[in-house]
C-alpha cells in the first residue's frame, strides 16, 4: 500500500501529484471466494478488511450494487458516541469508539475523527431521569458521560438557548467528551484501500439477485448482475436492503426500512463546537470542518426505499433546531438527502449467524450505524471467520426476538441515533 | 407529504394519517397455542417489501378508520387503497423499478 | 355567558374570529340503522354521505366517520337531545357520549377566512373542493380540529379545549400581515 | 453615474437612484439594480474570495447559478445574512453589503497564501496527512482548518423576523415565468384552471428581460411580458408569486416554494413576514425553469472579469450596464455571438471572438449576424489562458489544428472575457421528482425523460431552443396540464421574432484540453476551487463514479450546488476516461434548488406556537399563586406550589404532610380518559387489559394494567364501570393518545365481532383529586346527591351527583394511600369547582399539591408510575403488579408474550424498595446498584433506582428500584454507585407507608 503522509504529499506536489496510485482496484468477480461480503459500505468494507487483516482470509470479495460508501455510510450525520444504556450496547459501541480513536493510524487514512463531544439535552423531569440513568450506567461500564447543568451546557455550546421561558427549556444535559464526528466517506475509502492492499476484491456495480444453497441448505454462492460467484460464506451487510437480500435465502428478519432525512446548511465560520442532540424536541446538529451545520432528525412514518422523504419532516426538524439555536434561524438549508435505515423492534442491531449455514448478517442499525462502523465490522469479521460470535456481539442475535431477550434501547431510553 | 386515498373520505394529506405497518398480519386466533416461532412471526417478522407493499394506515385525524393500501416502496406511489378486512385488489405487477 | 361558573378557554374575538357560545355536543357512534333512529329523534338527518353536515335550527349532525357523527345543539338543549336519542335508539347498538365540554367552537369568517385557515390546514379549502356543508376532522398544524364550512366565507372550528389557544393564536399570527 | 451605464434602456428606474455600501464604500445605483449589476456599473468586478485558495473572484453569472460573488447583507446585528449571491440581492437605499472569506480586505487577503500552497493542497489532501500523533488531528490541525473554512459569518443574535407558511392547491403550478412558463400559464388559466405561477426573480419574464430586439405578437418582448402578467393577474383563479423559488419537488406533486417578502425593502412594515413557505399541492405541474449557461475551462478562467456571455448580455439589456470596455469572447456555443452583438452595439469593443468549436460546428443565425456586422471572429481558435491579478488583463489564444493539436496564438488585452460553453437545462425539479433524465448528444446536456409525477417540462429546461419554439412548447404544456385537470384549452399561437442563437455546447472542456498533458489547471467548481487537475487526480486514485469524484473533490457541493460546474465536471471526466457522459453518470439532484432559510421551514412554530401548550383548569390559578410548572408531553402540570421562599424540597415536604395529616387537592385533569360503550364493552376490556372485568359491578372501579402483545407493561389506570355497557377508562397522561389508537386498532381490525365503541373524554372532564383524612369533610360541604359515607361509597366506588350545583362523577380512589376522591366535573366548570374546593377546604387547612408531592405520596405507598418505574422492558411481575392479572382468562393482550422464555427467566429485574443506611441521603433517580462496594469500573450493575424522594411523613428517604431478583434480596445490603462514593442501601418492601392500607379504607 502506498504510504500516505505529509512527506508523501510534499514529494508528490513536485511531480504534479502524478505518482498517486489508485486507492483500490476495480476488481472483476472471480469464480470463487472464501467469503463474500454483500454491501460495500463502511461496515462491509471494514468486515472484509478485518477478515484479511486479523483472520488471515485473503480470498475475499465485497460486492456492492452501486459505488462503495454510497449508502448510509455517505448519507448520515457522522455522530460517534458510545453512551448507550445497556451493558451489551455500551460494550458494543465503546468497542467501536475505541477503534475510531486510532482508525486513521491503522488504515493510514485520515478519517478525521474529531472527539468534539456529544451533548444530549434534557428538557423535562422525565428526560432528566432517563439521561441520568444513562450517565450512571455508563460510568459502571467505564464509558465516559457526565451530567451538566444548563449553564455548563451553554458553556460547552455557546449558541445553545437555555432561557427558561421557551416552550421546552433545557434542564440539563449529558456530555460524552470522547464522542464526536468523523468524515463519513473516508471511512469507506480508508477501509477499501486497506482491504484492497490485502488482496480483497472490491466489486462495484454488482447487485445480488439470488443466493444459491446446496442440498443441505447451506449457502453455495451468489447470483449477481455480474454472474454467479461461489462462496461457502456470505456475510450480508446491506443496511436498508438487507431484507431484500436475505429473502433470497428464505430468511425473514424483524426489520423495517424507513426513510431518514438529513441536511446541511450553507457553510459559515465556526459557531458550533460540538454535537448537540435533543430527543424530546427531536433534532441534532453539529458543524462540519467545511463549516456546514449538519442536521438530522427522525424518520418518515412509512416504510420506503426511495431515499427521500416529505417536506414536513424537514420542516419539523428545522423548527426544533431554530428553537434550540435561535441564532441559526437566518441560515439556509443547502442540501437535503435521504437514506434508508433498517430498524429492528428493539432498535438494537443484529450481528449474527442466520439459520442458513454459511450465511451471516449484520443489520438493524437503524439511525445509528455510522458510529458503530469499525466495531461492527470487526465483530462481523470475527463471526464469519470463526462461525461463532465474538462475546461482544453474542447477545445481538436474531433469536432474541423469539425469546424475548431484547436489548431495548428505544423502550428503555427513548434515546436513539 | 403524501396524498392518501382514504376509502371513506377520499384523497387526504399525510398528516391526517398514522402508518400501521404491514397489512394482513392476523393475530393468531388462539395465542396460547402459538409456538414461540409463530409468536415471533406475528410480533416482529415483516416482509419489508421493496416494491408493492400491502400496508395499513389509519385516518386518525379524519374518519378514524384503519384501512389497507398497496404502495410501491420504491416510488412511494399508491396503487390502491381498500377497507380493512378486504383482500388486496389485483394490481398491475410493476415490481421493482 | 349565562352561567358565570362555566368558564371555557378564552378565545378573543377578532374581525375574522367569532367565539361561538357553549353548546351541547354528543359523540354518536353506531350503524346506519342507529343513525336513522337518531335522525328521527333529532329531526336532523345524520348524513350517510361522507364529510357532510346537516343542520336544522341549532341542531346539527356532522359526519366524522362511517359510524361516527358529532351531534351539536344549543347548550339548553342537552336534556331534550339526550332523552330523545335514548328513547329513539332503545336497544339499537350504539354509543352516545357527552363531549359538550371537550371542545370549544369558534367561527373563522370573512374574506380572508380561507387564507387564514390555509396557513395551517393542508386540505384544499377552495369552495369547489370544500363546499358549504362539508365537514371533517383534520389538522391545523399540530392540532386536530373539526372544520365545517357553514357559509361561503364562514367556517366553524371545533377544537379540543386545550388546543384552542394554540389554533387561535396561530391564526392570529397569520392574520398579522393582513393588517398591513 | 459611471460611463459603464448605458444612456438608456433596461429594467432599472433611472429616475429613482439609491445608494448602498459594499465593504464600507458607498456607491450609487438605481431602483431595479441587483448588487452585482450596481457594482459592475461602478466598475467593481472583484466581489469575493474562493473557499479554499482564497482566489480573487468576480461575478460569473447574473442569477441563481452564481458561484463566486457571495456577500453578507446586514440590516442590524440580529439581521445579518451571510452567503447571499450578489446577483440576486435586490438593492434598496442604504443596503450594507460586505464581501466574505477574506482578511484583512478583499483586495489584500492573507488567506490567499493557500493559493501559493495549492500544489500541496490537492483534492483530498486532508485524507493523506495530519495523522500523527494520534490526537493531533483534533487538537492541532482541525481548528485552523475549520477557522479557514466556512465562507460568511453566521448571525450571533436570535433572528427577530417572522416567517409565515401557507398551504395552497391548484390545478396547474407553473414554475418559472419566462416565455414558456407565461405561455403555459396563459393557456391553462384561459381554460379555467386554477393556476399558480411562481418565479424566483423580482420581475416575471425570465430570459425575455435580457432580450434586446425580440418581439412577440408584434410587441417588444418585455411589453408582451407586462401584458401577459397583467392578464394573468386579472384572472381570479390565478395566483402570481414573484420572488418565489420552487425549491423542492416532494412526493405526490407536493412542491415547496419559498417566497421572499421583505428582503428587497429598505424599511419593511413590521406586520410583514420576512419569508413565506408555500406547500403547494398541484394536480399538474409545468416546469419551465429555463437553462443555465456553462463556463469554459482554461487556466485563469476564474479571474474577475471572466463571465458568462449570457450574464454580460443580461447586465447590458436588463440593467443597462456594460461589463467592460474591451471584451474577448470565447464561444463554445452559438449564444456567445448574440452577446457579442449586443455588447458591440452598446459600444463595448469586441477584441476577438474565439470560436472554440471544432471546424464545421453549427453555423447558426447568431454567428451569421456577427459575421455580417464584421465582428472579429477567429474560427478554430481557443483560449489557452487568461491572465491578470485582481481582474483579467489579457487572454492568450491558441489555434487548433485539424488533428487537435494546439499552437500558441496571440495575446490580446481585454478587461472582460465572455465565455459560453453551451446551455444546461435546469432539470433539477424534474429530477427531484424522480423523473428520469436522458443525455441529448446534440445539445450536450441532460434533458428530462419520462416524468415520475404529474409533471411536464417546457421550453429551455427541456432543451427546446428559440423563442417561438419555447412559447409554443409552453402553450402546449399548459394546454395538456389544463386538460389533465378537466379544462379544455385552446392552444394560443404566438408570432415571435428573435435572434435564436443555438444552445448546443461542449460540456466539460475545451475540446483540445485533453491533449495538454498534464492537464492545465482550470477551475471547474469555482467556489470550492476544484480544478481539472483535481478531477484528474480523483480518477488517478481510482474514483470513477461521478458520485465518488464529487465527494472526493467536492465538485458540485458548494452553495451553488454545481449549477455551472456539474456538466463540465462530467464532460471533463468523460473525456479523460474516454467514456460517454451518460456512462459516467449523473449525481442525484436534491432539494433545495437554491438555499432556503431555516426560519421559512420553521414558519410559525416558535415559542408557544412551537408546540401546543395544553393547560389544565387550575392553570391561571397556579400562575397567580406562583406555582412552578413542569412539561409532561404538551401539558403544563404544576410541579409544586412554593409558599414564601420555599424551595422545591421544602414545598414538597409541606405539601405531603398536608395531605397525610389533613387534606390536599391536586389537579389530575391531564389523565387520559376514554369512554368504552357497547354491549361487549366488558368483553373488550377483558381482552385488552390483563384484569378480569366481567366481575366488576357497575358503580365500582379497578386498577387496570395494559400490556402490548410482547408482554411488556404499556399503560395503567383506574377503570370504572358506569353501567353494564359503559366503562370510564383512565390512562397515563402521556399514554392517552396511543392507548386510544391501540384500542381502535383491536376493535376495528382484530375483534370485529365485538359491539363496542370508544370516545376520548380526556378533555370533557376536569379532575380534582381530594386526598387526605379530611377529604370527606371537605367534599361533604359541596357535594349533593351522594352519600359519602364509607359504607355507601367505599374505596373504589363511583357515584354521580352534584358539586357546587354542577354535575359530578365522583370516584373514590386514592393515589396517595389516604382516604381519597377524584372529583370529575364537565371541564368548563373545572376552575369554578377547583376554587370552590379550595375555599371549602380552608377550614381544614387544605393544601394544594403538585406532581412532585403526588409522586412522593404514591412512592411511599409503592404505587408505580408507568414510564418511570417501568420502562418498556418490564412485565407485570417485574413491576410487582402481577396480582392484577385475571388468572382465569384464556387470553388477553400480552399473555402469550409473557410466556416467552426470557420473560419467565430468573434474574429479571424486579421492583423493590430501598432504604438508605443513612436516612437523610436521597438517592439519585437513575443511579445504578451494585452488590459489592468499591470496585473499579467496569463493574456489574444489578439494577437501578427508578424513584427516590425524601419522605416527610417517614422522616427519611425512600426509593424504588428495579433490581435483578430483587424480591429474593429482601434485607440485603447493596450499594448505589455514585461518583462521590458508594451509598449503602437495604432492600426493603416497596410499600413504605401504611402497609396494611388502613388509611385508605376509612
Amino acid at each position: 500500500m502506498q504510504k500516505f503522509s505529509a512527506w508523501a504529499l510534499f514529494k508528490e506536489a513536485f511531480g504534479g501529484h502524478q505518482g498517486w496510485k489508485s486507492q483500490y482496484r476495480r476488481a472483476t468477480p472471480k469464480a470463487e471466494y472464501d467469503a463474500i461480503i454483500v454491501g460495500g459500505g463502511g461496515h462491509g468494507l471494514g468486515a472484509a478488511y478485518y477478515l484479511a487483516a486479523e483472520h488471515g482470509l485473503t480470498n475475499i470479495a465485497v460486492v456492492e450494487k452501486g459505488w462503495i460508501g454510497g449508502g448510509n455510510t455517505g448519507r448520515n450525520t457522522t455522530i460517534i458516541r458510545s453512551n448507550y444504556l445497556f451493558d451489551e450496547s455500551a460494550r458494543l459501541y465503546d468497542h467501536s469508539l475505541k477503534m475510531w480513536e486510532d482508525l486513521s493510524q491503522v488504515l493510514n487514512y485520515n478519517t478525521m475523527f474529531s472527539p468534539r463531544g456529544v451533548m444530549m439535552l434534557a428538557h423535562t423531569v422525565h428526560d432528566m431521569q432517563v439521561i441520568k440513568r444513562h450517565v450512571h450506567a455508563n460510568r459502571g461500564n467505564a464509558v465516559d458521560n457526565e451530567w451538566l447543568t444548563p449553564e455548563q451546557a451553554k458553556e460547552f455550546c455557546p449558541i445553545l438557548n437555555i432561557e427558561q421561558n421557551i416552550r421546552y427549556p433545557v434542564v440539563g444535559a449529558a456530555l460524552q467528551r470522547r464522542g464526536g464526528t468523523s468524515r463519513h466517506d473516508t471511512v469507506a475509502w480508508g477501509y477499501a484501500r486497506a482491504a484492497d492492499a490485502l488482496g480483497v476484491d472490491i466489486i462495484e456495480n454488482c447487485e445480488v439477485t439470488g443466493i444459491r444453497r446446496d442440498a443441505h441448505g447451506a449457502v453455495e454462492g451468489l447470483e449477481t448482475t455480474r454472474g454467479y460467484i461461489r462462496s461457502a460464506k456470505i456475510g450480508v451487510s446491506a443496511a436498508g436492503n438487507t431484507s431484500v437480500v436475505l429473502d433470497y435465502a428464505g430468511v425473514k428478519l424483524p426489520l423495517e426500512s424507513f426513510p431518514l432525512q438529513a441536511l446541511v446548511s450553507e457553510p459559515v465560520k465556526p459557531i458550533m463546537p460540538c454535537v448537540v442532540m435533543s430527543n424530546t424536541i427531536h433534532a441534532y446538529m453539529s458543524q462540519s470542518d467545511k463549516g456546514e451545520l449538519v442536521i438530522g432528525a427522525g424518520t418518515d412514518a412509512y416504510n420506503s426505499y426511495t431515499q427521500r422523504g416529505g417536506l414536513h419532516i424537514s420542516a419539523h426538524t428545522l423548527e426544533s433546531i431554530c428553537e434550540l439555536f435561535p441564532v441559526v434561524r437566518r441560515m439556509k438549508m443547502l442540501r437535503n438527502w435521504g437514506g434508508i435505515v433498517d430498524t429492528t423492534p428493539d432498535r438494537s442491531p443484529i450481528i449474527a449467524k442466520t439459520p442458513v449455514k454459511g450465511l451471516y448478517v449484520n443489520c438493524g442499525w437503524g439511525t445509528g450505524g455510522f458510529k458503530a462502523t469499525p466495531g461492527s465490522a470487526h465483530l462481523f469479521a470475527w463471526t464469519i471467520a470463526k462461525d461463532e460470535p465474538h462475546p461482544i456481539n453474542a447477545p445481538f442475535t436474531i433469536e432474541r426476538f423469539r425469546d424475548g431477550l431484547l436489548i431495548d434501547e428505544a423502550a428503555a431510553a427513548a434515546v436513539a441515533h | 407529504m403524501l396524498i392518501i386515498d382514504c376509502p371513506y373520505c377520499g384523497p387526504r394529506p399525510e398528516p391526517e394519517f398514522t402508518h400501521g405497518g404491514e397489512a394482513h398480519i392476523a393475530r393468531p386466533a388462539d395465542p396460547s397455542q402459538a409456538t414461540d416461532q409463530q409468536w415471533l412471526e406475528f410480533l416482529y417478522l415483516r416482509k419489508n417489501t421493496r416494491g408493492v407493499f400491502a400496508e395499513r394506515w389509519r385516518h386518525a385525524r379524519g374518519c378514524g378508520r384503519f384501512f389497507n393500501a398497496l404502495r410501491d416502496t420504491t416510488t412511494d406511489q399508491f396503487l390502491a387503497t381498500y377497507r380493512a378486512g378486504q383482500k388486496p385488489p389485483a394490481v398491475p405487477v410493476g415490481g421493482e423499478r | 355567558m349565562s352561567d358565570p361558573n362555566r368558564r371555557p378557554p378564552r378565545i378573543d374575538a377578532r374581525d375574522w374570529l367569532e367565539p361561538l357560545p357553549a353548546a351541547t355536543r354528543f359523540s354518536f357512534r353506531g350503524s346506519p340503522e342507529a343513525a336513522a333512529a337518531a335522525s328521527r329523534a333529532l329531526g336532523v338527518e345524520l348524513s350517510q354521505v361522507a364529510c357532510r353536515a346537516n343542520a336544522v335550527g341549532e341542531r346539527a349532525a356532522l359526519w366524522l366517520g362511517p359510524d361516527e357523527q358529532l351531534l351539536i345543539g344549543a347548550e339548553s338543549d342537552a336534556g331534550a337531545m339526550r332523552e330523545g336519542l335514548v328513547a329513539a335508539l332503545g336497544d339499537t347498538p350504539h354509543s352516545l357520549v357527552d363531549i359538550s365540554h371537550r371542545q370549544v367552537a369558534f367561527a373563522v369568517k370573512g374574506a380572508h377566512a380561507e387564507w387564514l385557515l390555509q396557513s395551517g390546514c393542508p386540505l384544499d379549502l377552495d369552495i369547489g373542493q370544500f363546499p358549504v356543508g362539508m365537514c371533517t376532522r383534520t389538522v391545523f398544524l399540530k392540532s386536530e380540529i373539526v372544520l365545517w364550512r357553514t357559509a361561503p366565507d364562514t367556517f366553524r372550528l371545533e377544537v379540543w379545549r386545550s388546543f384552542a389557544d394554540y389554533v387561535a393564536s396561530l391564526l392570529a399570527e397569520a392574520a398579522i400581515e393582513l393588517s398591513a | 453615474m459611471s460611463s459603464l451605464r448605458t444612456p438608456a434602456g433596461g429594467r432599472i428606474d433611472r429616475a429613482d437612484s439609491l445608494s448602498f455600501t459594499f465593504d464600507g464604500r458607498r456607491y450609487q445605483a438605481f431602483v431595479g439594480d441587483t448588487l452585482a449589476s450596481a457594482l459592475l456599473a461602478n466598475g467593481v468586478h472583484l466581489m469575493g474570495r474562493s473557499f479554499k485558495y482564497h482566489r480573487p473572484r468576480g461575478v460569473l453569472g447574473a442569477g441563481a447559478e452564481e458561484p463566486n460573488a457571495l456577500v453578507t447583507v446586514t440590516r442590524d446585528d440580529a439581521r445579518r445574512t451571510p452567503n447571499l449571491r450578489a446577483t440576486q440581492v435586490e438593492l434598496y437605499d442604504g443596503l450594507v453589503a460586505e464581501s466574505q472569506n477574506r482578511w484583512p480586505s478583499l483586495s489584500f487577503d492573507i488567506g490567499a497564501i493557500n493559493n501559493l500552497l495549492s500544489p500541496f493542497l490537492p483534492a483530498g489532501f486532508y485524507n493523506k496527512t495530519f495523522m500523527w500523533p494520534r490526537s493531533a488531528w483534533h487538537k492541532v490541525w482541525e481548528p485552523p482548518i475549520r477557522a479557514a473554512a466556512g465562507l460568511g459569518v453566521a448571525p450571533t443574535l436570535p433572528d427577530p423576523d417572522r416567517y409565515a407558511q401557507q398551504f395552497a392547491h391548484c390545478d396547474v403550478l407553473v414554475i418559472g415565468a419566462g416565455a414558456a412558463g407565461l405561455a403555459a400559464a396563459l393557456t391553462a388559466a384561459s381554460a379555467g384552471a386554477r393556476v399558480i405561477v411562481c418565479d424566483e426573480q423580482a420581475e416575471m419574464g425570465g430570459a425575455l428581460l435580457s432580450e434586446r430586439d425580440a418581439t412577440i405578437d408584434g410587441q417588444p418582448a418585455v411589453a408582451w411580458v407586462a401584458a401577459s402578467v397583467a392578464r394573468l393577474a386579472a384572472m381570479p383563479r390565478v395566483r402570481l408569486l414573484p420572488r418565489t423559488t420552487a425549491f423542492g419537488y416532494f412526493p405526490h406533486n407536493n412542491i415547496g416554494l419559498s417566497e421572499r417578502i421583505t428582503e428587497h425593502l429598505a424599511d419593511p412594515a413590521p406586520s410583514l413576514p420576512r419569508e413565506r413557505m408555500w406547500q403547494v399541492r398541484a394536480r399538474e405541474v409545468v416546469i419551465a425553469t429555463g437553462a443555465i449557461e456553462r463556463p469554459l475551462l482554461f487556466p485563469g478562467n476564474d479571474l474577475p472579469g471572466v463571465m458568462l456571455a449570457s450574464a454580460a448580455r443580461t447586465y447590458l439589456n436588463r440593467y443597462g450596464v456594460r461589463v467592460g470596455t474591451r471584451a474577448v469572447v470565447a464561444a463554445g456555443c452559438d449564444a456567445a455571438f448574440a452577446a457579442a452583438l449586443d455588447l458591440a452595439a452598446a459600444g463595448v469593443q469586441i477584441a476577438a471572438i474565439a470560436d472554440v468549436r471544432a471546424a464545421g460546428a453549427a453555423d447558426g443565425p447568431a454567428l451569421a449576424a456577427a459575421r455580417a456586422v464584421g465582428l472579429p471572429i477567429r474560427a478554430c481558435s481557443t483560449v489557452l489562458a487568461a491572465t491578470g491579478a485582481l481582474r483579467v488583463a489579457a487572454v492568450r489564444l491558441g489555434v487548433v489544428a485539424a488533428n487537435g493539436n494546439v499552437s500558441p496564438g496571440d495575446t490580446i488585452a481585454c478587461d472582460v472575457v465572455l465565455v459560453s460553453g453551451g446551455y444546461t437545462p435546469s432539470v433539477h425539479l424534474h429530477s427531484q421528482s424522480r423523473g428520469k433524465l436522458a443525455f441529448d448528444e446534440a445539445l450536450g446536456a441532460f434533458v428530462p425523460a419520462a416524468p415520475a409525477e404529474r409533471s411536464r417540462s417546457a421550453g429551455h429546461c427541456r432543451g427546446i431552443n428559440g423563442l417561438g419554439a419555447a412559447l409554443e412548447d409552453g402553450a402546449c404544456a399548459g394546454a395538456a396540464a389544463a386538460l389533465a385537470t378537466g379544462h379544455t384549452a385552446t392552444t394560443p399561437r404566438f408570432v415571435a421574432t428573435a435572434l435564436d442563437a443555438g444552445i448546443e455546447g461542449t460540456p466539460g472542456a475545451l475540446p483540445q484540453l485533453a491533449s495538454v498533458i498534464p492537464p492545465a489547471k482550470a477551475f471547474v467548481d469555482f467556489q470550492n476551487d476544484v480544478t481539472t487537475r483535481d478531477l484528474a487526480l480523483a480518477r488517478r486514485e481510482g474514483f470513477e463514479s461521478i458520485e465518488h469524484i464529487k465527494r472526493y473533490t467536492t465538485t458540485g457541493m458548494a452553495t451553488d450546488q454545481g449549477k455551472t460546474s456539474g456538466l463540465n465536471a462530467l464532460g471533463f471526466v468523460a473525456a479523460e476516461s474516454a467514456r460517454k457522459i451518460a456512462e459516467v453518470g449523473l449525481t442525484t439532484y436534491r432539494m433545495p434548488y437554491t438555499p432556503v432559510t431555516f426560519g421559512a421551514f420553521a414558519g410559525f412554530a416558535r415559542g408557544d406556537q412551537f408546540d401546543p401548550v395544553r393547560k389544565t383548569p387550575s392553570h391561571d390559578w397556579t400562575i397567580a399563586r406562583g406555582g412552578v410548572f413542569e412539561d409532561v408531553g404538551m401539558w403544563k402540570r404544576t410541579r409544586f406550589f412554593p409558599v414564601g421562599t420555599e424551595d422545591m424540597h421544602a414545598a414538597v415536604d409541606r405539601e405531603c404532610l398536608g395531605v397525610r395529616n389533613g387534606v390536599g387537592m391536586f389537579d389530575a385533569s391531564t389523565l387520559g380518559k376514554i369512554e368504552v360503550v357497547g354491549k361487549d364493552a366488558a368483553e373488550f376490556l377483558n381482552r385488552f387489559y390483563v384484569n378480569n372485568w366481567a366481575n366488576l359491578a357497575p358503580g365500582r372501579a379497578r386498577y387496570g394494567i395494559l400490556l402490548r402483545d410482547d408482554g411488556f407493561v404499556y399503560d395503567d389506570g383506574v377503570i370504572g364501570r358506569l353501567a353494564a355497557d359503559r366503562f370510564h377508562v383512565t390512562t397515563t397522561t402521556g399514554g392517552a393518545a396511543r392507548v386510544f389508537g391501540m384500542m381502535e386498532d383491536y376493535i376495528q381490525t382484530e375483534w370485529t365481532d365485538l359491539s363496542v365503541w370508544i370516545t376520548s373524554t380526556t378533555e370533557q372532564w376536569a379532575v380534582v383529586a381530594v386526598q387526605g383524612p379530611k377529604a370527606r369533610e371537605v367534599l361533604a360541604k359541596l357535594v349533593t346527591g351522594i352519600d359519602l359515607s364509607p359504607t355507601a361509597l367505599p374505596h373504589m366506588a363511583i357515584a354521580h351527583g352534584e358539586i357546587c350545583g354542577v354535575p359530578l362523577m365522583l370516584f373514590r380512589v386514592s393515589f396517595s394511600g389516604e382516604l381519597g376522591f377524584e372529583v370529575n366535573v364537565p371541564a368548563d366548570y373545572g376552575t369554578h369547582v377547583w376554587e370552590a374546593i379550595h375555599a371549602a377546604g380552608q377550614e381544614f387547612g387544605i393544601t394544594v399539591y403538585g406532581t412532585e408531592a403526588m409522586h412522593v405520596l404514591r412512592a411511599e405507598k409503592g404505587y408505580i408510575i408507568v414510564g418511570q418505574d417501568t420502562d418498556g422492558t418490564m412485565t407485570p411481575d417485574d413491576a410487582g403488579v402481577a396480582w392484577a392479572i385475571g388468572k382465569t382468562k384464556h387470553d388477553f393482550i400480552g399473555k402469550r408474550g409473557l410466556e416467552r422464555p426470557a420473560l419467565k427467566a430468573k434474574g429479571r429485574k424486579q421492583l423493590v424498595g430501598l432504604a438508605t443506611v443513612d436516612p437523610q441521603v436521597v438517592l439519585e433517580e437513575g443511579a445504578q446498584l451494585v452488590a459489592t462496594a468499591n470496585r473499579p469500573a467496569p463493574y456489574p450493575m444489578i439494577g437501578y433506582v427508578t424513584s427516590a424522594y425524601h419522605s416527610a411523613a417517614l422522616g427519611r428517604s425512600i426509593a424504588l428500584a428495579a433490581i435483578a431478583d430483587g424480591r429474593a434480596r429482601m434485607g440485603e445490603t447493596l450499594y448505589v454507585a455514585m461518583p462521590g462514593g458508594d451509598i449503602p442501601v437495604k432492600v426493603v418492601s416497596p410499600v413504605f407507608y401504611d402497609p396494611e392500607g388502613a388509611r385508605i379504607n376509612v
